[in-house]
């Protein structure tokens, strides 16, 4: 197999403009989170700040191994996350690294850095930090699953698990994008991307008072900027997964950012709205409204 | 010394009877150091900056003054703006509000969670209470003086101080910081016997280790 | 009462099936098979009167030969357990005198009785009778002593001694009918000689002698053992 | 040869000589009556060894010189010649066994017990009914004498209570014989037998009096409900005379209900069989409550001979097999039961619990299990070719409900005995000490070996279609460790290891790529999880013998080509795998309920085969293929349920956890990372033989996904809220091997690959984590997870085998777990079924929560303050461990050194939807994979991220566990701090309803009914002899109503 | 019908004896139920080998050997019943053994009492 270099740069370079664009739209979401409230919010550049302030931390403490690698792991799942799916549809300069696997590969690597950051989290020794990774894992397990049954239904749907071909069988006007094909299985990949992005009603993992922001909260200086960034890619690789399968995919930036801000919003929508579940109420939540939405989509594709 | 930071025999798994000595197997004893900027001007400027515009404040009310604080994050006065955020963890901030009045038992917390906060960090005393006693100049049970307990970097007078008060001082800070005035986390590791020795002065029942790590 | 009436009931199942069997019997007409053989061949084969004798002899003879193995069984386990359970009683207790009708009548029939019963095994290939019947007409002898005496020891060595020895002669004349004639207990290897005649029928005399000791001897022994419970 | 006839005669004149002799000769008589005794064994042994290996024909024995029907005529033929070498030798051994009794009881006694022996000789040889009548009055007799001779008080009454029955059992067995004789005109049963044909069919008289013998015969074998003083005589007897009744008695009188039978004829097997079946069930579900050791005995003695009554009762369909079976099954019940009783009497106490005094003799417990093994069965003992060609033709004759009620009975003994082997080796022994003295050792040494001769000889005799296990070599390899038992445990490793290395390297050329993957798990798998074992100190007695007994099956089973080298192969790694997992502190009712369960899933597959096989021998595997469709089906559901009871299915899984986590550190990664594996080869082909199966209409392999899912997930979910580590890992397995299932059941190409993944894998993953939590346990002291915690710098090799380990179970990449989850993917999306998938979505990130807990709690968080000087793992337990993540990284990275041969091997049964395997590539029909790719992706960008901040945070303070921020406090106590006991609370609050034990409940209400219903129903019994004549009565009248 | 009567009679006398060995609960007295049994087994098995019309199977002057067929009843049971009998007398004797012995254990010969095997 031959690897063509270039496909490094190119990566770094989506790299950089997500880095940054994820940046912008957090700060721009709390913008508007603040709106709400009728507060102005935090100046657009304030992640930066936060970030440099972070990395320039004179001083930094550590648990152990595994409590400096977390920060590692949960940066690379987040890179890798975003560098094994396309990011643009079509081109060949923002197909990054997604030669090594499909849609598998991306679901399973969401793991990687949730997996690292309970390691390092449980090392600090903080029951705070275990309660929180309690927490979450429980929360995910069934809040994956309705993702898990709409990618199922999808890849019946299009008979494929490369992100390409799904993305390509959407083309060709909105009414082909899997939103309208296949409404069910949509819908119920949105309420799990409901449970996954950290926003309320699914926030009790954090909750910021009682467990001081659960799993992190040990962690600080360099360890939390390398989160920081993370925070920002995330979301939007993650959120790139869900542009693909089901609205679409993105033929250019111009669309990626729009697509992508506006499915943010879902989460933002509904976080401002709903108070916190408690984690068994979230588990049940999940299992009477959306199970059944993603069985129903296997059931009908 | 508290019965749990006593020296205890155990005995282990295989039968082997040992020592457990607290303070020190499950605290660091190691004393804090003075910490650098950047060797770069220009990068500790930008980090400087950076750390003016980021105020992460401890969510720790000491005293009455913390009443004043909560109205910051308000429409009304909206702290958000201007770069400050409160944290819940002394790991992630780096200001420390002591808001009012401090008691002898609160400045043993006090103490602990200023030095769990990294290098750079800053200390804002908030109303007269913290400057010289305030109203309770003579009480048996509050300090007098909060820059004899931890480097203050800021006071901000007023018993109490409006949150417009506030929100001056924290700008006043900003530039501290950005002048690169602001070093009270140095100060504290070089001074650092002086400090113990006045804390210790004030607080009997001391149980923890000389440094919080 | 439960128990009686289920007894009954059980009873009148079981004698349901006997009634069936009484019924359902009907004697031959014809000698059988079997029968038949023995009634046509003894006389020259076996050369006993008795055919019932030669049957229990010498056809079914490994039958007989069990048979005083029950009775030596018998007598051996009741010697060993009323031996084991024996008191040593010196101190034999005065038990009321027996009379003396029984005293002086035992005195004059204990011998004639004897005499019947060797007469009775003796003759045992030829008229009805034989050793089981000798010995237990010895036997009653024997116990008709007991009741005049019931503490009264008997030489257990010798009975012991005279039962054993009939017991290995008659497994050793079985051996040599064995070796020397037809099969084991064959009584041919001695000379059948005339029907009807005291030495006759081969070993078959011999055989129902031992018997006739052997049998004796065991009831004599058992008898004696259960009178000593008599001293419980 | 010696004339049959001196059987009699020598035991004859002994007796007769031995009443001559003085009271005092005891050593005369003594001596004579063994050479009696010996002279009697010679005489039967020259006869066998003359029908076995000279080839002589059966004789007849004339009395009286005449002819058979007129005089009393004996034979001897093989079985006779069998039977009474039996009833000698256990005379013998009795006899020598009963020295000071004997002493004690004089001349006499010792000629009691020759009587009794010569008549249950005469019962045997006899051809003549009369003379049956008078040996077993002999017999009775002598029996009774020899009771009223014990030395238990208590066995006064009980001999007493058998005359009673006796005085019945004679009447009506004379009127019979008489009424016979009046019928038939012959006393000869030959005679009998033919003249009984010619009888015209309504001869009432003839029926009625056979009735009347069948009945009384019957009642020596002690039937049930007749059977209550047999009993109370097995358990208040001297353990050597009880030895006889059980052994000789039964052997005789079974002979005799043979011959009895050969004159009544076909019509009257089904009685024979209804009895026989009867008392098989009652007399096991009376012994399941009884804590008497002798009693127990008595009852499974009962149980035994029924069987074999019911055997007989079959001869209209066994044939020419029925002698081969009964004796089979004869000789392993005698040999076994005399032992037994042999050592009750080495043993003080009565209860079944004191027989842990064993403990201390290995001999001796080797012995106990030899003939728990004969009782129950199990390769290579004569019974278990009996138990093959019973069920075999048995279910070739469609009678399926005895059959079931046979396998039904044999569990429940099965587990009344492997219950008492628990108490043995682990109760405490109570303080009297075995009494060893050498004329008690030497009878129960010879039944050891004469056990193991009868199994060779039986493997010998079994003709076309079995084999002599006893000549396959990894089992003689794995015997042959119990010879060598002596050695130090290293010197025995180091040669089973070598063992296994070899033997694999000597056949792989045999294997195909499915089971080359096998092989090379049990075989090389094994040989590595056994470095673990160089740990162990000492010579770990009966260690090696079970795991190369284990190792044996396993090789075994891949290497089976017919039925019944399947399932002997099966059989001998499920016991020595019992065995192994016994070895374990707390292991005894876990081990207890494996072997249930194993044993119960064996008979499923031992009816399955002889279903499938339909009488036809040898029936090989690949036949299962061309099974009838109308019985294909339940073969199918047979076999998949026993396969499934050792990959714990859900429902029958309650036995995994316990025996897991209780055996012993090597043993554990053993039992679960390759034993698990026989089950799912087991499985594999089956479903490469039968493929899709329909049962009304419901396709099975259906079926079987819905179970796979919810094993999958209830495994999962069960793990997760457990505290126990090693019971978190063995959960795990039930969930993984769900998983497996599940692959295999989706009946299509990558099903079966994912399977096979998950086979590797969980192998790989699996031996590592059992073996590094049990490193932990072992240091540590507990398997409690809440109770370590912060061993992560105690025990950093531990830790990462821990950590690699979890990586891979949970598939995230790069490892490769992963590999299996990405097949799975494209697996299901190739299937036709949809639904299970969800139950199986659900049990995946499941699995996350459980490998957390188990990380966290065991090596991050608090360090406790006892176990702050805990050393890392012994050497040797982490050098596997090591090879272990070695081994993942490989298979991670190169998965198609072993997968491609397969795959391509795979298109066999699915042509379509294969991999494509270029370079590191591997493509499906909807996908595309490179793990190769996907580790250096990863690795790069992990590296680059690390060296950033290893860049910007190179001051770092190290720190200690209690420098965390306790919101301005500090921790108390780590134990206070460490956030681990009941970790998923409000999991448990969410789905905990999910994991209540239902399973558990179920199996144990259903042992509890048995014990109850045994517990109950013994109160028939209830000591009055007078009763036990009721019952022999009303047994009599209800076999009569029967009969009509 | 002799023979017929006498058969009922032997099965009568089975009966009873059973009904009293059934329904005593003393040693002894079972003992002697069982002896009566065993008589009334005796009787049947005498009354099988009857034949109306004929004589006992022995040779003398009136049953000559060549006709003997024709004369004799069935000597077979004759044989066989003198075995019964000494095989119940056997028995019957050891039975008593027994009886003496539990009387000296137990003091008692009551068979309700000696239950302590069961179940």
């Amino acid at each position: 197999m031959q690897f063509d270099w270039m496909k490094i740069p190119y990566s770094l370079l989506t790299l950089f403009i997500v880095v940054n664009f994820g940046m912008i739209l957090t700060a721009f979401i709390a913008k508007i989170a603040a709106r709400v409230g009728r507060r102005n919010g935090i100046r657009i550049w304030q992640n930066y700040a936060d970030l440099i302030k972070s990395y320039g931390s004179r001083s930094s403490i550590t648990h152990g191994a595994m409590f400096y690698l977390a920060p590692v792991f949960r940066l690379t799942g987040g890179v890798g996350l975003l560098l094994f799916v396309p990011t643009i549809y079509g081109s060949s300069m923002f197909s990054n690294l997604s030669f090594a696997g499909d849609l598998i590969l991306a679901l399973y690597f969401v793991f990687f850095g949730t997996l690292g950051m309970a390691l390092g989290a449980a090392e600090s020794g903080h029951p705070h930090a275990a309660i929180g990774v309690s927490r979450g894992l429980s929360q995910v397990t069934t809040s994956e699953l309705p993702l898990a049954l709409a990618v199922y239904s999808v890849a019946l749907q299009y008979h494929t698990l490369s992100v390409t071909a799904i993305v390509a069988a959407q083309q060709g006007g909105f009414e082909h994008w899997t939103l309208f094909t296949n409404p069910l299985a949509v819908a119920a990949a949105m309420l799990a991307f409901l449970g996954s992005m950290m926003r309320p009603p699914f926030d009790v993992v954090l909750a910021p008072q009682e467990i001081p922001i659960g799993p992190p909260t040990e962690y600080h200086s360099s360890y939390l900027a390398l989160m920081q960034t993370n925070r920002a890619i995330y979301p939007i690789a993650k959120i790139v997964v869900y542009m693909n399968l089901f609205f679409g995919g993105a033929g250019n930036w111009p669309v990626f950012f729009l697509k992508v801000f506006l499915i943010y919003m879902v989460s933002v929508f509904v976080g401002v709205v709903f108070p916190r579940f408690r984690v068994e109420q979230s588990i049940r939540w999940f299992l009477i409204w959306a199970v059944p939405l993603g069985i129903l989509s296997i059931m009908l594709v | 010394m508290k019965e749990e930071l006593l020296k205890r025999t155990v005995k282990g798994p295989d039968g082997v009877e040992f020592e457990v000595e607290p303070l020190r197997d499950y605290y660091c004893e190691a004393a804090p150091t003075v910490m650098h900027g950047a060797y770069i001007k220009i990068v500790e400027d930008l980090f400087n900056w950076a750390r003016a515009e980021s105020l992460w404040i401890l969510g720790f009310g000491t005293g009455c003054g913390a009443i004043e604080m909560r109205p910051l994050m308000t429409p009304r006065f909206d702290a958000y703006r201007y770069g400050i955020q409160w944290r819940p963890t002394p790991r992630q901030a780096n200001l420390l509000v002591i808001s009012g009045y401090l008691s002898v038992k609160t400045l043993k917390r006090a103490i602990r969670a200023y030095e769990q906060m990294q290098n750079p960090k800053y200390v804002v005393g908030l109303g007269s209470c913290t400057i010289n006693g305030g109203m309770y100049w003579d009480s048996y049970n509050t300090i007098k003086r909060l820059d004899q307990y931890l480097p203050v970097d800021i006071y901000i007078a007023g018993c109490m101080p409006r949150p417009e008060a506030l929100l001056a001082g924290f700008e006043d800070l900003k530039k501290l910081i950005r002048t690169g005035q602001a070093e009270g986390a140095n100060q504290y590791a070089e001074r650092f016997d002086w400090y113990k020795t006045n804390q210790k002065q004030v607080i009997h029942d001391w149980d923890m280790p000389e440094y919080n790590w | 009462m439960v128990k009686r009436l289920l007894a009954l009931l059980l009873l009148a199942a079981i004698g349901g099936i006997f009634t069936t069997l009484v019924l359902g019997y009907m004697p031959d007409a014809e000698l059988n098979n079997t029968a038949r053989y023995y009634a046509d061949h003894t006389a020259a084969d076996i050369g006993s009167a008795n055919l019932v004798t030669a049957i229990v002899i010498t056809y079914r003879g490994l039958d007989t030969l069990g048979e005083v193995t029950v009775l030596f069984l018998a007598a051996a386990i009741l010697g060993l357990v009323l031996a084991r359970g024996r008191r040593q009683v010196q101190a034999r207790r005065e038990l009321t005198p027996v009379g003396e009708l029984l005293t002086t009548g035992s005195r004059v029939l204990v011998p004639l009785i004897m005499l019947l019963g060797v007469y009775v095994f003796v003759n045992g290939h030829l008229t009805p009778g034989g050793g089981f019947q000798g010995g237990a007409v010895i036997a009653s002898g024997v116990l008709l002593l007991l009741l005049t005496d019931p503490l009264r020891q008997f030489a257990h060595t010798l009975i012991a001694a005279v039962e054993s020895l009939a017991g290995v002669f008659y497994v050793a004349i079985g051996l040599m009918g064995l070796f020397l004639a037809g099969g084991f207990l064959d009584n041919r290897f001695l000379p059948i000689g005339t029907l009807g005649a005291l030495f006759s029928a081969g070993a078959i005399p011999i055989i129902y002698t031992l018997i006739g000791l052997k049998v004796g001897a065991e009831f004599s022994v058992m008898l004696s053992d259960l009178s000593d419970t008599e001293a419980l | 040869m010696p004339n049959a006839l001196y059987l009699i005669v020598a035991a004859l004149a002994a007796s007769f000589v031995l009443g001559l002799l003085s009271p005092k000769r005891c050593g005369i008589a003594y001596a004579i009556t063994l050479v009696t005794l010996a002279f009697m064994a010679w005489v039967s042994a020259g006869w066998l060894w003359a029908f076995v290996v000279g080839g002589a024909q059966p004789v007849e024995i004339l009395t009286a010189g005449a002819l058979p029907p007129y005089a009393i005529n004996l034979r001897m033929g093989r079985a006779e010649a069998a039977m009474t070498l039996l009833i000698n030798l256990t005379g013998l051994l009795s006899a020598l066994y009963l020295k000071e009794s004997l002493f004690k009881l004089g001349h006499r006694g010792m000629a009691v017990l020759l009587v009794a022996i010569m008549a249950f000789c005469g019962i045997v040889l006899t051809r003549d009914l009369f003379n049956l009548f008078v040996f077993f009055e002999l017999a009775a007799i002598s029996t009774a004498g020899l009771i009223l001779l014990s030395e238990d008080d208590r066995a006064l009454s009980a001999g007493f209570k058998y005359l009673i029955v006796s005085q019945f059992v004679s009447t009506f067995l004379l009127i019979g014989i008489l009424f016979a004789y009046h019928a038939t005109g012959t006393l000869n049963i030959d005679t009998m037998a033919t003249s009984a044909r010619l009888l015209q069919v309504g001869a009432q008289g003839f029926t009625l009096a056979f009735f009347l013998m069948f009945i009384a015969l019957v009642t020596e074998l002690k039937p049930f409900p007749a059977n209550g003083w047999a009993l109370d005589i097995y358990e208040s007897a001297h353990p050597a005379y009880s030895a006889i009744f059980s052994a000789a008695a039964a052997t005789a009188s079974l002979y005799a209900v043979d011959k009895l039978l050969l004159i009544g004829g076909a019509s009257w097997y089904p009685m024979a069989s209804g009895i026989g079946i009867l008392t098989f069930l009652a007399a096991n579900l009376f012994a399941l409550p009884q804590s008497n050791d002798r009693r127990l005995l008595g009852y499974s003695s009962v149980a035994q001979i029924g069987l074999i009554l019911v055997v007989l009762g079959q001869r209209d369909l066994l044939g020419e097999s029925t002698s081969f079976i009964a004796i089979g099954l004869l000789v392993s019940h005698a040999v076994a039961k005399a032992g037994l009783y042999w050592l009750s009497g080495l043993v003080q106490k009565r209860n079944l619990i004191d027989w842990a005094a064993l403990r201390g003799h290995p001999f001796l417990v080797f012995a106990f299990i030899t003939f728990v093994a004969m009782l129950t069965s199990l390769p290579p003992f004569p019974g278990f070719y009996a138990k093959w060609e019973l069920v075999r033709m048995l279910a070739g004759g469609g009678r399926l409900a005895l059959l079931a009620l046979i396998l039904v009975g044999a569990l429940i003994e099965a587990g009344y005995l492997f219950r008492w082997f628990g108490y043995i080796l682990k109760r405490e022994p109570p303080t009297e000490a075995v009494s060893g003295e050498v004329h008690k050792l030497v009878p129960v040494f010879v039944a050891v070996l004469a056990g193991w001769a009868l199994g060779y000889l039986w493997g010998d005799l079994s003709g076309t279609g079995r084999h002599n296990l006893l000549l396959a070599l990894p089992l003689v390899f794995a015997v042959g460790f119990l010879l060598l038992d002596w050695l130090p445990a290293w010197v025995k490793n180091t040669l089973a290891i070598t063992g296994m290395v070899a033997f694999f390297f000597l056949t792989y050329t045999e294997y195909d790529p499915l089971r080359l993957i096998f092989a090379l798990i049990f075989l090389i798998g094994g040989a590595i999880t056994l470095l673990a074992s160089y740990d162990a100190h000492g010579r770990r007695i009966g260690f090696y013998p079970a795991a190369m007994l284990m190792v044996a099956g396993m090789v075994m089973l891949v290497r089976a080509k017919d039925s019944f080298e399947f399932f002997a192969a099966w059989e001998l790694l499920t016991i020595g795998s019992y065995f192994l997992i016994l070895r374990g502190k707390h292991s005894e009712p876990h081990a207890l309920s494996y072997l249930l369960f194993s044993l119960g899933g064996a008979f499923l597959i031992l009816a399955g085969f002889a279903i499938a096989a339909q009488g036809v021998a040898p029936f090989p595997i690949s036949a299962l293929g061309q099974v009838a469709p109308s019985l294909a089906p339940w073969v199918f559901v047979l076999l998949a349920t026993g396969f499934m009871t050792k990959t714990a299915a859900i429902g029958l899984h309650i036995w995994l956890p316990g025996a897991h986590a209780e055996a012993e550190t090597d043993v554990s990664p053993m039992v679960s990372g390759i034993l698990l594996k026989a089950g799912l080869f087991g499985l594999f082909v089956l479903l490469m033989t039968m493929g899709k199966q329909q049962l009304y209409g419901i396709e099975l392999t259906h079926v079987l996904l819905w179970i796979a899912a919810f094993t999958a997930l209830l495994g999962n979910l069960m793990a997760v809220f457990q505290e126990d580590a090693k019971r978190l890992l063995a959960y795990s397995s039930i969930g993984q091997m769900g998983y497996a299932l599940f692959g295999l059941a989706l009946m299509n190409h990558l099903g079966w690959l994912m399977a096979l993944m998950f086979v590797i894998n969980h192998y790989i993953y699996k031996s590592m984590l059992f073996l590094s939590v049990g490193g932990v346990a072992k240091r540590t002291g507990t398997r409690e997870m809440y109770r370590m915690g912060g061993l992560i710098r105690l025990m950093p090799l531990s830790f990462i085998a821990v950590l690699i380990g979890i990586i891979a179970v949970s598939g995230v990449p790069p490892l490769s777990g992963f590999g299996g989850r990405w097949i799975f993917y494209n697996a299901i999306l190739a299937s036709d079924y949809r639904m299970p998938m969800v139950i199986i979505f659900l049990a995946g990130p499941v699995a996350f929560l459980y490998l957390f807990r188990l990380i966290h709690s065991i090596f991050l968080g608090q360090l406790k303050d006892e176990l702050r000087r805990v050393k890392e793992a012994p050497f040797w337990i982490v050098l596997p461990q090591m090879l272990y993540v070695g081994l993942l990284l490989a298979f991670a990275l190169v998965p198609g050194l072993v997968l491609r041969r397969v795959d391509s091997y795979l298109n066999l049964f699915f042509p379509e939807g294969g991999l494509h395997w270029e370079g590191f590539e591997i493509t499906s029909d909807y996908g595309y994979w490179n793990p190769v790719a996907i580790m250096i992706v990863v690795a790069v960008i992990f590296v680059s991220l690390f060296a950033w901040l290893l860049f910007v945070n190179r001051r770092a303070q190290k720190v200690k566990q209690f420098n965390i921020v306790f919101s301005a406090e500090r921790p108390y106590r780590p134990e206070t701090t460490h956030f681990a006991w009941n970790f998923f609370a409000p999991y448990r609050k969410a789905l905990g309803f999910l994991v209540q034990p239902y399973a558990t409940n179920f199996w144990g209400t259903l042992t509890d009914i048995l014990h109850t219903a045994g517990d109950l129903a013994r109160r028939l019994y209830d000591g009055n002899g007078q009763s036990y004549a009721f019952h022999f009565l009303v047994f009599v009248v209800v076999v009569f109503g029967m009969g009509l | 019908m002799m023979i017929h009567l006498a058969m009922a009679t032997g099965f009568l006398l089975i009966l009873i004896g059973f009904y009293g060995a059934l329904s005593n609960r003393n040693l002894l007295r079972m003992i002697v139920a069982f002896t009566i049994a065993d008589s009334g087994v005796n009787l049947v098995i005498v009354a099988i080998g009857y034949m109306p019309g004929r004589t006992a199977p022995i040779l003398d002057a009136t049953v000559k050997a060549g006709d003997a067929a024709a004369r004799v009843i069935d000597p077979v049971p004759q044989a066989l019943v003198l075995t019964a009998i000494v095989i119940g007398v056997g028995v019957t004797a050891l039975m008593l053994a027994y009886a003496y012995k539990l009387y000296e254990k137990k003091r008692s010969l009551d068979i309700a009492k000696f239950t302590e095997l069961r179940g």
